[in-house]
């Protein structure tokens, strides 16, 4: 459900410490941050530290643990948030291939609810 | 012929178009009326930002006027009871009853008069929070979903709640999707093109619309595969169940509202998957007297290569439902 | 109160002393006339030897003298389709429709009006034998077994054939054993001995209780145990399906006759896992008029440490019929 | 079903070709004898090769090519077949112990209908 929908490729660009990229949630409903239980973002096949991943919604950036308790904070059906990753080294300008895995806790399924996207994204 | 039954749009029929931003939520709310249905279904975590908080009086305005401007009335809101929110903590009753309430007090103040509770809701959080319920005029209605059917065991536990309480604000919401005779073919092809075998597929549909125990397509197609994908293809017979509509008889004055669930709509005006007459023809024989909501679920399964047309998909859905109910 | 529901007895309830030649035939028959019960149904590739060739004269003759001399009645036959009788071939429906044939004829030789039909049999062998089944005044019951209920996918294909044919002569048999409610203790204990955790079939138990869907259970166990036995275990809420007993209701009048499914019955003549008082006030309320033949299947788990009392277990069932049909 | 009493003790003996036994099928009706897919013996922990059983009902006895195109003489239910099992070596008397696997192919039931028995048995 909204695989492909979920990296949103003209939001890509570098930053200072990394680099952000537009995702919209694979859900067709918003949930609390909290519920989000993983965001596994890939750079060039590499996986990323789940908690070098930062998340920007409503204006607000919550880092892992501040994601994990934020019971209010929504991320709407069709929003885009940033996610601002730190990367150990700077990372060359020019094509990358970003992988992202979300993996949401819905009360009413008993499994896990992941859903996987990939593009090749540019980064400037 | 039945002037009874009337007809609703819930707007999350329209998730491809507002999840990109192409509608809007007055936009969904103009085509639902367009279609000629009468009554507007929300999933209120999806279309009003916030929700369940409550909505500010400015936008409760704004509502109230679409209303008045398209001419429909707002029938049912849809609600989730997240019982893990929080990492590690499952909630108590006492916080599933408060969230409850919370949906009770969005619904109430939008308008809606009936609340579709998830199937995940315990018969108890319901028997708790019914009076709430009856005070704020709103009835609940357990959605009845497939793999479950009106009679399963886990519907058999909240229809004792009705019948224990002789409450009027609490019956059934049969979802369409229980009635699925053939295995939706939107589905089976985008597993196809994630790489289920097409052979295996073809011989899934054949069984299911045979009728054939899920079990048994299962076990053999463990036999000729072992590859999940071509698993998961099998289990789609389990998770599509059909069942007789007759099987709503002995519910039907306890049935409040019902989810019009489509995949693909097709040029002459019937579902794939779903035989609609035949189980419009019971609620007709039988009575039944509410909405039958149209509830377009088919982006999903067609969205990595085709055009989604939401707008269409509920026309055609309010085509049919209109000429079934007025024959 | 109602005096329409008659009581049988099915033999295959004495199947644990018939198989150690404890019990003889006529002394089956014998137990059964003991309990008050006025019909008898039998398994008759259980009971006579050669079944379903057609019996001798002789036995013939000695078969209705017992019936008079115990003041019993032939109710139904249950009869089996081999398709897979010969390996690597799989019956054409012609053979199938043959050896149901055969089955017609020994059920009518021993003066029984009903067949219990085995559940695989497909709905068109039933509509190509059904003629035939006119013919010789026998009525096909289609047995309706936990976890298939009488609406179920497959049922409401049978269901077709009852419809479209308008005839008399085909019905449901619902096996009471669809409306187990607690999982059946001596099957759990069994399970038990044979090593499953005592902790985890305590958690599958609670949660068939309570109505949860068995795939969730099922679930969660395969996240507590990988040992096959355990989820054998979570699979015994799968197959003892529970359904709100008002499922029967739109179909009462095609039910031909009833299996009175017993797997332990107390002192108190209540069954451990079926609500019988609440399956029959339905049965009551809404008209039923045909036999409740019991069958007593407890014997195969308990047999292997346990001495199995057929006759008190049948006893007790019919004690209990008793009493609810004629308050 | 019945697990405990395939194994007929009492008639377990010796014979010029192996030994032989007394079963029952683990079952709650007759079958055919084309119906049983399986008959496995073992000795003293050792498989014998199926073909090396022979059963014996209703006074008629039948190898395994015969029993498998057996569709009209039944093993009917609590009956005793005598199985006769060929051993490459004369069988020491006394006890040993007798392993044995029954599967039965049921029309209703998707899945392989097996039944195992062990016993300790004197042979003489
Ligand atoms: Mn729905
Ligand atoms: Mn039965």
């Amino acid at each position: 459900m909204y695989e492909k929908y979920m990296i949103v490729p003209e939001k890509a660009k570098k930053n200072e410490k990394g680099f952000e990229i537009g995702v919209r949630l694979p859900y067709y409903r918003g949930v609390s941050l909290s519920m989000v239980e993983e965001i596994e973002v890939s750079l060039d096949g590499e996986t990323l530290p789940q908690n070098a991943v930062n998340i920007t919604v409503n204006d607000k950036t919550y880092n892992l643990e501040q994601r994990e308790n934020e019971t209010n904070d929504r991320w709407e059906m069709g929003d885009i948030a940033t996610l601002s990753i730190e990367t150990p080294d700077d990372l060359p300008e020019g094509e990358h291939t970003i992988g992202l895995k979300i993996n949401l806790r819905i009360g009413y399924m008993p499994f896990p609810s992941i859903r996987v996207d990939e593009k090749k994204l540019i980064f400037h | 012929m039945s002037l009874n039954i009337k007809r609703a749009v819930s707007l999350y029929s329209y998730q491809e178009e507002f999840f990109l931003r192409k509608m809007s939520l007055e936009d969904c709310i103009a085509a639902a009326a367009t279609t000629g249905a009468t009554g507007i279904e929300l999933v209120g975590e999806q279309s009003v930002p916030g929700c369940p908080k409550l909505p500010s009086d400015a936008f409760v305005d704004q509502w109230f006027g679409w209303m008045d401007k398209y001419k429909v009335t707002p029938v049912a809101h849809d609600m989730f009871l997240d019982y893990n929110k929080k990492k590690g903590h499952y909630w108590t009753d006492d916080e599933a009853v408060e969230s409850f309430k919370q949906d009770i007090r969005f619904a109430h103040k939008l308008g809606f008069k009936i609340i579709r509770v998830i199937v995940n809701t315990t018969p108890q959080i319901i028997e708790k929070v019914l009076p709430f319920a009856e005070d704020h005029d709103i009835i609940l209605g357990i959605e009845v979903h497939a793999p479950w059917n009106i009679n399963s065991a886990w519907m058999a536990k909240h229809w004792e709640v009705m019948e224990k309480t002789g409450t009027k604000h609490f019956g059934f919401i049969p979802d369409m999707g229980g009635f699925t005779r053939r295995l939706p073919r939107v589905q089976i092809e985008r597993m196809i093109r994630n790489g289920a075998d097409p052979e295996i597929a073809k011989f899934v549909c054949e069984q299911h619309e045979k009728g054939i125990m899920a079990e048994y397509t299962i076990f053999e197609v463990s036999r000729m595969s072992n590859r999940r994908i071509d698993m998961a293809v099998a289990e789609l017979s389990r998770h599509n169940t059909y069942v007789n509509p007759l099987s709503l008889v002995p519910h039907i004055d306890r049935i409040v509202h019902i989810h019009g669930k489509c995949l693909e709509m097709l040029e002459d005006y019937t579902e794939y998957s779903i035989p609609y007459k035949e189980v419009i023809d019971v609620l007709k024989k039988y009575g039944y007297n509410g909405y039958i909501a149209t509830e377009y679920e088919g982006n999903r399964h067609i969205q990595d290569i085709y055009e989604v047309d939401s707008v269409e998909q509920v026309r055609r859905h309010q085509v049919m439902l209109e000429r079934m109910i007025n024959v």
